[in-house]
């Protein structure tokens, strides 16, 4: 039996969480863009269709953050963790894409338990565990994706569950959202707040057909093969002629996970930060001797296509791009990484 | 849960100049907890940190079999960041080290068989590592080769140990340099590493070779090792690459699907001619 | 991490009264990379010097930071100090806590502190340090001087007889300058030309000089060691090497007829009238007559040719065109000289509208044996002896409306002579000096002031003239003297006017072609009035007599003589040394846009081409040609990538010291 | 001084051969003054950059004063002149970014005045005394002020009917006949994007790939950015020009990036273009729309309108905040900073090699896309393009976190041109305005 | 051009003569004069010597009340200095302006620029246009052109010619066909208001000048100041008491004597209220 929550109660719902949580992340809208902000009050938060300019993965994955703190004092030098915060972090408001791509950032910071024997032990980033295991996301489902959205296209759904702990579905008709609990994180939240919800027999089906029918984008199925014998194929110096080598496309992505690790501070100490880095930039993997493995534009977006296209799935078992769309609008000379996979491999 | 960045402290014990941009230090964990449990294998590397000016990554220098302290050798030749702080730090000076990490020569593969060493330049460092992790368990293994080869004389690392090395018996080292970058004392040889082992001409039955060097040397190294019947599995070498988080996360450090840091440092032949030309 | 040795000085008192330099120490011995830090009572002296010498050999320091006075005081010193311990002397720094620290903040406790945190600067700095070898330029060891008066002649026999060689370029048709317009020389009254001629035959005679006669520079490329100057040899119309000066020429010129001739003889002043084809003075070196084309008769209307008809040796020849020759030369000294104001710029005194109202020079070609009168006094009017000559001091200097605020300063001493020398010409004469101060501060000088008052009867009047007119025949000058507190009127046949000494018309020209700053009045600007008066800021270009600002013959000759040392100095080396706090560019990085070499004020900035093995032309960089680099950092603050760095100041370092504040 | 009083701290930069000595003379005749100040000494004014001034505030200097040799002085002849314009334009850049006036001092100094160096240290650590403490750490808001936000009234985009089928019609006949004609390997233009309303860069080579070409109000981007990149084909590059982006070639001829004559213009009349749906804001009062240097200008632009730039009003807006409020507003919008670059490299004067971003030895701007680092690396972009930008619209255009750049831009366009009557992109021949000086130059910022 | 005409008090007491000629000059030399109205005096020596703000307000009153007119014409060289340096000063200082405002109530900022006669004769009108209207040329009398020590000083504020050598009067009254000789006098004081206080110096000076006339053979001088007419005509008798000589130096206004070369009948020009009457010399000259 799925359970519903009636549209107004919403509100309502998310108070109680943020009452529970240490903090409440979910869309507001800022200087004229939608972005994920822990909120203070519920009413701020935006439930306006189409998806925010950046996904919530520096809730968990963050811009920059410090490894370590040191202190230089004579000839010796002492070490010293960073602070983290304690507490439940609630991300409401995930759409079904952005959710779905932390199964790349798990793969990648938490792989927990992936049995390779004869590798070296799994390093799991201890940060983004932590911040993992004390984060609960509410998906929200989409009615009318944006023109930039092809989930579809790479198996996925505007209603999917996968990544969310309670996925909400607005049904407007019935004026209820549809609640599945998807994780036990999501059973626990329901049972908390169980009076909000009533039982009801309304399906999703004809919600995500209607979403899913609002995009036009072809299919890109199976292209993790193709891809392989495609590293020499002309078609990259065309296709990235115009990309101009900046970071817009990896820094809106749910799923990119590349950081840079930089010491700053002054005489006295200071901390390692580690902060996003992008493949796009000329200098990511530049030696200092000026030789540069990737030392045209086109080399550098075709990795980009590659990661998420075929290394990805063939060593973590995740597709690296989940449709959101994001970085064929932020791009400032249009590059669409959708036209282009389907173009090598078409 | 163990902060992996955060690095052992370590003292510099020792420091040595190879060459005039190229130096060995010495390092002695401080932790007497972590000097007696530290393990590592010949091959793999770690990222050494000088607090204030960053990390980076180069292979462990000294033979596994000689734990308790860890020997690195870095090239400061092109004024990086961290390898020039590097090359500023005296004796009784603290740094950072974390590792190890990647995989490693295959010693076992190498019980029982002949085995040719050839280390080019800086090349010379992981290929001693695993040199002198044999000489420690000498009677496991067949003939030993090693040929160190340079672009001059200043420019050989480990002559010292070198020089020792050629004094032994129980094995054959060869020290060549470049033709031009020979001096009036000099008594190697002269000529590429590549001509150099064609006329050595070690037999290439029940052998192993393990290479290391700048890209071009290990190209024509491998290509004279097929003429003298080395089979591409027959061959082991490292890859220098820019690497940052060391375990496969800052997405830097990989070759087509290939992971250097997780599916490497160590590569035989056979793997190498699979990646695609990104290195 | 570096090992750094810090030396706290007490200086007597002057530190410790006001820094608890042990303190001090102990806190620089907690600093990171610091090895060793003392603190001793002199550490200048010779025990605190070898203190530190001991400790860097003990301690293998590798930078040292001295905490005492400023770097202005003893940088040298300890520099020297380091590298006699075989460190490089760019590895040692100096915090300042003296001049700008205990003398300044009488709170002990403000003041130590302070003291600490101006180590721990320099501390930081001094781990960005790195050795700097001085830079070596190559030398041509050929000198070349601009100007043939007596500071040019002065100077090219100072050099030629240090055995370097000299070109002499001179604009006129003869070397000798002003000075050979005079009649005789204060204080000693000795006849210019007697002292000079010789001189000038020597310079003519001189295996090292090269004397290049109507000639002017027109461009100086290149630097201190290297320039290429480029020089225009006027055409004369007359071969130096056939001329034997008989004169013929000028004597038949038809324009020459002394008594027809209009045009004016400069050498005279206009005193005298001169042919078209003409050497300025009988002594004259070289005494090649010159063709004056705007006068020339067959220049302008392509008649006569007399000069080419009488000439013995056919030296003479209209064909001649200007040559302009490139020298190669390592230093440069400028002598120009000086102009005199004319005396038409003082309408108050008449100046312009009476003949008889004329200014010093001219009453020097009066006074002169090879002057217009052949040495007797006459009036330019009529000729007539001159019974009383006023002389009016201060015609034009120390006059602000006049735009001359200055003294010209050998104004005093010339007119003093001029009363001497008109007596023993005119001895009924009686001279009269209008004056407001006399400057005659030299050797000999008041001495032969007075003896022109008490011994040869000159009247000085203290007091300004106040106009001055012409009434039948005579000049009536209307003045006043302050020390009698009357008005005075005094009838004269002649008016001299000790008009002011001004720069050459041009000079800034000059100036700027070889990038010496100039005043505002056009006299060339040296590198520092006391420490290095004959120097200029563009390194290898000296200075030498009145274009460097008013002076007498002795400060001239002086002068020259310093300048002309300065040079054998630089050229005493084979290779020049120069500071190797000097840019340098990182090709790599560099995108040639080229605004370092629109900001440096030196030139220093050339261009290379980095081309790969096939020689391909890859991209085209700056470079710092490290010879002419003056170390001021202008082309590091101005690149936008940071490619271009100043070693000694390098961002490391200044990077280090800002980090240091916020610790 | 362990009193409670609040104790600046100051750092001095100053020249040695003036200020450095006008100090030490202050020492020897022991003339008293606080001990509030660190003095660094530089060469030179003419090497003590801007980027000094920031580190020091960044490090948490209380004030920050520069002293050096009076205007003529300058014993390197003309250090102080370049000086004093670099300084005219980064104090003011400060100032509008929300650092108060009252933090930066600027003198001139001789080597004979050492009380006036006593006097202005001593009027310095009061002035900074009274100020008080830095409310907040460089890149970090203001406690409890709010961020003021600025409202934009977008003007709707209205273009005269049928001209941008016209243009573009005779823009493909042109590119054919470049391409046919063999004068240039590609032609650079605009294409067809894959989202409604929208225009991007496209490289054709061939003839028969010209009717990719389009026209129309969405192409926005400026393709003189690719005018200094080695082109992937042989042969000469012609370029679809907007007057703007015309504009900015002429700052990358004046900078040696690349030669007339390796690159053929084709500039298109201007109508303005669209962002967001509305008329940009630069093309509202742009006045010069029809390109200077291109070869053939294709159609006939509208001409410019009389109404006043939208963004002027918004900047004077900016410049009536308090100074917290300022600060606030521009943390505010750079705390959105990913540091993805996208502003560099759409710009086309960004054509460094090596952006001093990515400069490690030493590192002027810190890193991580963090307060310190954000407002760091928006200063120096501004500074770096103060007389060089001419307002394309390409960097507020590409940044995905909205920032508005165009106001930094053009607030800084204005004190070049109100200081040195100069605008950028109009005369290739000029000299950046910062690598000349007169020595009338304004200067009444300075003691 | 249009003038805005300040007469200044002398001309309208002691030196009729000068502004009534020089009203009849500019009306047969077509220079339209339009009198400022209820002008006020211009405070002439006495102002500035007592009180600057005083030397100021005064002229500023005056000035303000001009309205458009292409200049300030004035005849006598005091009331043109005061004029010309007021205007000036209210131009440079706005402090100033502002004081004057609060002491006199006018605003006035000197726009409107301060012109002497013969400035606007010799600059605006030109030599030659004065030549051509000449009906009896003064031929054959020898004038000396006294201009006194007011009127080209301090140079930098006022000066329209030569500071130490001016040639204005003697080209405009050399049209009028006179024969100006050269004399080192031109530019003397003559002891201006002295005239009162110490009129034995004025005797000295006024000797000295009217000698230097007399021996470069002038038959008369001309001057422009009201002042320096007093002490050169009134005083003579007072020389030649002091002195023993009797120079019998006619001493005109120079717009007195353009004023015959252009044909104005002599009552018109107030010949006859000169102390020392020029009617001798005049008939000679008629006569030869």
């Amino acid at each position: 039996m799925a359970k519903a929550l009636r549209t107004e109660a919403l509100l309502d719902f998310l108070r109680a969480v943020q009452q529970d949580a240490r903090r409440l992340v979910a869309p507001v809208e800022e200087d004229g863009l939608r972005l994920f902000r822990a909120v203070d009050r519920v009413e701020e938060i935006t439930l306006a269709e189409g998806n925010t300019r950046w996904s919530f993965k520096e809730v968990l994955f963050p811009r920059s953050e410090a490894l370590f703190h040191y202190r230089l004092s004579g000839g010796s030098v002492a070490l010293q963790e960073p602070d983290q915060p304690e507490g439940e972090t609630v991300v409401f408001g995930a759409r079904p894409c952005d959710a779905a791509g932390l199964a790349v950032l798990d793969a990648v910071f938490a792989p927990n338990g992936r049995p390779d024997p004869d590798q070296a032990p799994e390093h799991e980033d201890p940060f983004y565990r932590r911040r993992r295991a004390q984060t609960t996301i509410i998906g929200l489902a989409c009615l009318e994706p944006g023109p930039a959205c092809f989930c579809t296209a790479v198996g996925l759904s505007p209603t999917g569950t996968a990544g969310s702990d309670l996925l909400l579905t607005p049904l407007p008709d019935q004026g209820v959202f549809l609640a599945e609990a998807v994780t036990e994180k999501g059973e626990r939240l329901l049972a908390a707040h169980a009076h909000l919800f009533t039982d009801t027999d309304d399906t999703k089906e004809q919600a995500t057909r209607a979403a899913e029918g609002r995009i036009q984008r072809t299919a890109l199925s199976g292209v993790g093969g193709p891809l392989a014998t495609l590293f020499e194929a002309p078609p990259w110096e065309e296709l990235a002629a115009r990309c101009l080598g900046c970071g817009a496309c990896a820094f809106v992505c749910p799923t990119c996970h590349c950081f840079d690790i930089v010491d700053e501070g002054n005489a006295a100490g200071g901390s390692r930060c580690k902060f996003w880095d992008s493949c796009g930039f000329a200098l990511f993997t530049a030696h200092t001797s000026g030789h540069n493995p990737r030392a045209t534009q086109p080399a550098r977006f075709r990795q980009r296509v590659l990661h998420k296209f075929r290394y990805l799935p063939e060593r973590f078992g995740v597709q690296g791009c989940v449709g959101c769309g994001r970085c064929i609008a932020t791009c400032p000379v249009n590059m669409d990484i959708q036209e282009v996979v389907a173009k090598v491999t078409g | 849960m163990a902060n992996v960045y955060l690095p052992y402290l370590m003292t510099v014990a020792a420091v040595r100049d190879e060459t005039p941009d190229v130096r060995t230090l010495r390092l002695e964990f401080q932790d007497e907890s972590i000097r007696e449990g530290f393990r590592f294998r010949a091959g793999q590397f770690g990222l050494y940190s000088v607090f204030g000016q960053g990390e980076c990554v180069f292979c462990i220098a000294s033979p596994d079999t000689r734990p308790g302290a860890i020997e690195c050798s870095f090239s400061y030749r092109w004024g990086g960041k961290v390898t020039s702080a590097l090359s500023r730090l005296t004796v009784g000076d603290t740094m950072g080290f974390r590792g190890p990490y990647g995989n490693w020569f295959p010693l076992d593969a190498m019980r029982g068989k002949n085995l040719v060493f050839i280390g080019g330049g800086i090349g010379m460092a992981p290929i001693r590592s695993i040199f002198e992790t044999a000489l420690d368990q000498r009677a496991e293994f067949g003939d030993i080769l090693l040929l160190n080869g340079a672009r001059s004389v200043s420019d050989l690392v480990y002559k010292a140990e070198t020089e020792a090395w050629i004094a032994r018996d129980d094995i054959t080292c060869v020290k060549t340099v470049d033709p031009g970058g020979e001096t009036p004392e000099w008594d190697g040889k002269v000529g590429l590493i590549p001509k150099v082992l064609e006329e050595l001409a070690p037999s290439a039955t029940n052998a192993l070779a393990l290479v290391c060097g700048p890209p071009i040397m290990i190209k024509f190294a491998l290509e004279s090792l097929a003429k003298l019947g080395f089979g591409k599995e027959q061959i082991y070498t490292t890859l220098e690459n820019r690497m940052k988080c060391g375990s496969g996360q800052c997405g830097r450090g990989n070759i087509g699907g290939c992971y250097v840091c997780k599916d490497g440092p160590v590569f035989s032949a056979a793997e190498l001619e699979q990646l695609p030309p990104e290195f | 991490m570096a090992r750094v040795g810090v030396f706290i000085c007490h200086c007597g008192e002057n530190i410790a009264r006001t820094v608890d330099c042990a303190r001090v120490a102990e806190y620089a011995a907690t600093l990171p990379g610091v090895a060793h830090a003392v603190d001793y009572r002199y550490m200048c002296s010779d025990p605190g010097q070898r203190l530190i010498e001991t400790a860097i050999r003990e301690h293998g320091l590798t930078g040292v930071v001295v905490a005492s006075c400023s770097p202005h005081m003893h940088e040298v010193t300890f520099r020297r100090t380091v590298a006699r311990a075989g460190l490089n002397p760019f590895l040692c720094e100096m915090a300042n806590i003296r001049e700008q620290c205990s003398w300044v903040h009488e709170d002990r406790e403000a003041a130590t502190a302070k003291a600490c945190e101006l180590v721990r600067l320099m501390v930081e700095k001094v781990k960005w340090n790195t050795a700097l070898e001085p830079i070596h330029v190559p030398v041509t060891r050929k000198a070349l001087v601009i100007g043939g008066g007596i500071a040019g002649i002065q100077a090219a026999l100072d050099i030629a007889n240090g055995g370097r060689e000299v070109i002499l370029v001179e604009k006129g048709p003869s070397i000798g300058g002003h000075m050979a317009q005079l009649s005789e020389t204060f204080p000693t009254l000795d006849c210019s030309q007697c002292i000079m001629t010789p001189r000038m035959v020597e310079v003519k005679n001189h295996p090292n000089i090269t004397l290049y006669t109507y000639a002017e520079v027109e461009k100086v490329d290149g630097y201190i060691g290297n320039f290429a100057v480029t020089i225009r040899k006027k055409a004369r119309c007359v071969d130096e090497a056939l001329c034997t000066g008989c004169g013929e020429c000028q004597s038949k010129c038809p324009q020459g007829k002394l008594k027809t001739s209009v045009i004016p003889n400069e050498f005279d002043l206009g005193l005298s009238r001169r042919p078209a084809i003409y050497v300025p003075f009988p002594q004259a070196v070289p005494n090649v007559p010159v063709i004056d084309k705007e006068h020339c008769r067959y220049f302008q209307d392509g008649k006569c040719g007399v000069c080419q008809k009488v000439c013995p040796a056919k030296a003479v020849d209209f064909t001649q065109t200007d040559q302009v020759v490139t020298e190669q030369v390592g230093a440069i000294v400028v002598a120009t000289g000086y102009d005199v104001m004319s005396s038409g710029e003082y309408g108050e005194y008449g100046g312009g509208r009476y003949p008889d109202v004329i200014d010093g020079l001219q009453f020097e070609r009066l006074l002169s044996a090879s002057g217009p009168t052949g040495g007797e006094v006459k009036r330019p009017s009529d000729g007539k002896v001159p019974e009383t000559v006023v002389f009016i001091a201060c015609a034009g200097s120390r006059d602000r409306s006049h735009g001359v605020p200055y003294c010209s300063k050998i104004c005093c001493m010339y007119t003093a002579k001029h009363a001497m020398l008109y007596k023993h010409k005119v001895h009924h004469g009686q001279a009269y000096v209008f004056y407001m101060d006399i400057r005659a501060g030299g050797k000999n000088y008041d001495e032969f002031v007075r003896r022109a008052i008490e011994e040869e009867g000159a009247v000085y009047l203290r007091g300004r003239v106040s106009r001055l007119y012409q009434k039948d025949g005579q000049l009536i000058v209307k003045g006043a003297d302050t020390l009698s507190g009357q008005p005075v009127e005094i009838a004269a046949d002649l008016v001299v006017l000790a008009t002011a000494i001004q720069a050459r018309p041009g000079s800034d020209a000059l100036a700027q072609m070889l990038k010496v700053p100039y005043d505002g009045y056009g006299f060339l600007s040296e590198a520092h009035p006391k420490l290095r008066p004959v120097e200029t800021n563009s390194a290898g270009v000296y200075l030498a007599g009145a274009c460097q600002a008013p002076k007498d013959i002795p400060e001239t000759v002086a002068q020259a003589s310093a300048a002309a040392s300065k040079v054998l100095g630089l050229f005493s080396m084979e290779q020049m040394e120069r500071e190797p706090t000097v840019s340098v560019v990182n090709e790599r990085t560099c995108i040639g846009c080229f605004d370092c070499e629109r900001v440096c004020p030196f030139g220093a900035i050339e261009h290379r081409e980095i081309r790969d093995r096939r020689g391909n032309l890859l991209k085209v960089v700056s470079h710092v040609n490290e010879g002419v680099c003056a170390g001021c950092g202008a082309c590091a603050t101005t690149c936008r990538s940071g490619s271009i760095e100043l070693r000694g100041y390098t961002d490391e370092q200044v990077f280090a010291q800002i980090a240091a504040v916020g610790v | 001084m362990m009193s409670d009083t609040f104790e600046p701290k100051i750092v001095a930069f100053v020249c040695n051969w003036c200020t450095y000595t006008g100090a030490d003379l202050a020492g020897t005749s022991r003339m008293q003054y606080p001990a509030n100040v660190r003095i660094i000494k530089l060469p030179c004014t003419g090497r003590i950059s801007p980027l000094f001034i920031m580190k020091a505030l960044e490090q948490g200097a209380d004030g920050v004063l520069v002293s050096g040799c009076h205007p003529g002085d300058c014993h390197y002849t003309a250090g102080n002149y370049h000086a004093r314009r670099k300084y005219t334009i980064f104090r003011e850049m400060l100032h509008f970014l929300g650092v108060e006036p009252e933090r930066l001092f600027f003198s001139w100094v001789s080597a004979a005045e050492g009380r006036k160096w006593a006097d202005l240290v001593a009027e310095v650590t009061d002035t900074v005394r009274r100020l008080g403490p830095r409310r907040s750490a460089w890149g970090e808001p203001v406690e409890g002020i709010a961020a003021p936000r600025l409202s934009a009234n977008p003007v709707p985009f209205e273009a005269p009917a049928g001209t941008f089928a016209a243009q573009a019609e005779a823009m493909r006949e042109k590119a054919k006949a470049l391409l046919a004609g063999g004068e240039v390997g590609t032609v650079i233009g605009y294409e067809q994007g894959t989202l409604p309303g929208t225009a991007r860069p496209a490289f054709v080579s061939t003839p028969e790939e010209v009717d990719r070409l389009v026209w129309n109000e969405h192409c926005h981007q400026n393709l003189a950015v690719y005018a200094a990149r080695k082109p992937a084909k042989p042969g000469k590059v012609a370029l679809v020009v907007k007057p703007c982006d015309e504009r900015s070639l002429v700052g990358l001829l004046q900078e040696n990036r690349l030669a007339r004559e390796d690159v053929v213009l084709i500039g298109m009349a201007c109508h303005g273009v669209q962002s967001e749906g509305a008329l940009a804001p630069r093309c509202a009062a742009c006045q010069t729309r029809t390109p200077a240097l291109a070869d053939p200008v294709i159609g006939e632009a509208t001409p410019p309108t009389a109404t006043a730039d939208p963004r002027l009003e918004q900047i004077a807006r900016i410049e009536q905040m308090a100074p917290a409020e300022r600060w606030n507003f521009w943390q505010g919008h750079f705390s959105r900073c990913l540091k993805c670059y996208a502003c560099r490299a759409a710009c086309s004067l960004c054509t460094c090699e090596r952006c001093l971003a990515e400069k490690a030895q030493p590192r002027w701007i810190p890193a991580p896309p963090d307060g310190a680092g954000n407002l760091s690396w928006h200063a120096v972009r501004a500074w770096h393009l103060a007389g060089r930008c001419v307002d394309c619209g390409a960097c507020s255009a590409a940044c995905p976190a909205d920032i508005p750049l165009y106001l930094l831009n053009l607030k800084l366009a204005q004190v070049v041109k109100d200081a040195f009557d100069y605008e950028a992109g109009r005369d290739p021949a000029a000299a950046p305005p910062l690598t000349t000086y007169r020595e009338d130059d304004a200067q009444e910022f300075i003691r | 051009m249009s003038y805005a005409y300040f007469p200044g008090c002398s001309q309208q007491g002691m030196a009729a003569e000068f502004d009534r000629s020089a009203r009849s000059v500019c009306d047969r030399l077509g220079i339209a004069l339009s009198e400022i109205p209820d002008w006020v005096c211009c405070g002439a020596t006495p102002a500035h010597a007592t009180s600057h703000l005083l030397s100021i307000a005064l002229p500023a009153l005056t000035l303000a009340k001009v309205k458009d007119a292409d200049a300030v014409a004035t005849v006598c060289a005091a009331c043109y200095s005061r004029l010309r340096i007021a205007s000036h000063e209210l131009r440079e200082d706005a402090e100033l302006r502002a004081r004057v405002k609060e002491a006199a109530g006018v605003e006035c900022a000197g726009e409107v620029p301060v012109r002497h006669l013969l400035d606007i004769l010799c600059n605006d009108l030109g030599v030659a246009a004065i030549r051509e209207r000449v009906k009896r040329p003064l031929a054959g009398l020898k004038v000396a052109c006294y201009y006194g020590c007011l009127l080209m000083r301090p140079p930098k504020v006022v000066a329209f010619d030569d500071p130490e050598n001016p040639r204005v009067m003697d080209e405009v009254l050399a049209a009028a066909g006179a024969e100006c000789v050269e004399w080192p006098y031109k530019t003397e004081c003559c002891g201006a208001s002295l005239s009162l206080a110490r009129p034995d110096v004025v005797c000295k000076l006024a000797n000295d000048i009217l000698r230097e006339a007399r021996d470069a053979g002038a038959h008369v001088i001309a001057v422009a100041c009201p002042l320096c007419h007093t002490n050169l005509d009134l005083r003579q008798a007072d020389v030649a008491r002091q002195y023993g000589v009797r120079y019998e130096m006619p001493v005109l206004f120079f717009t007195q004597l353009l004023g015959l070369a252009l044909g104005v009948p002599e009552k018109g020009l107030g010949l006859n209220r000169l102390i020392v009457s020029p009617k001798p010399v005049l008939e000679k000259l008629a006569a030869a």
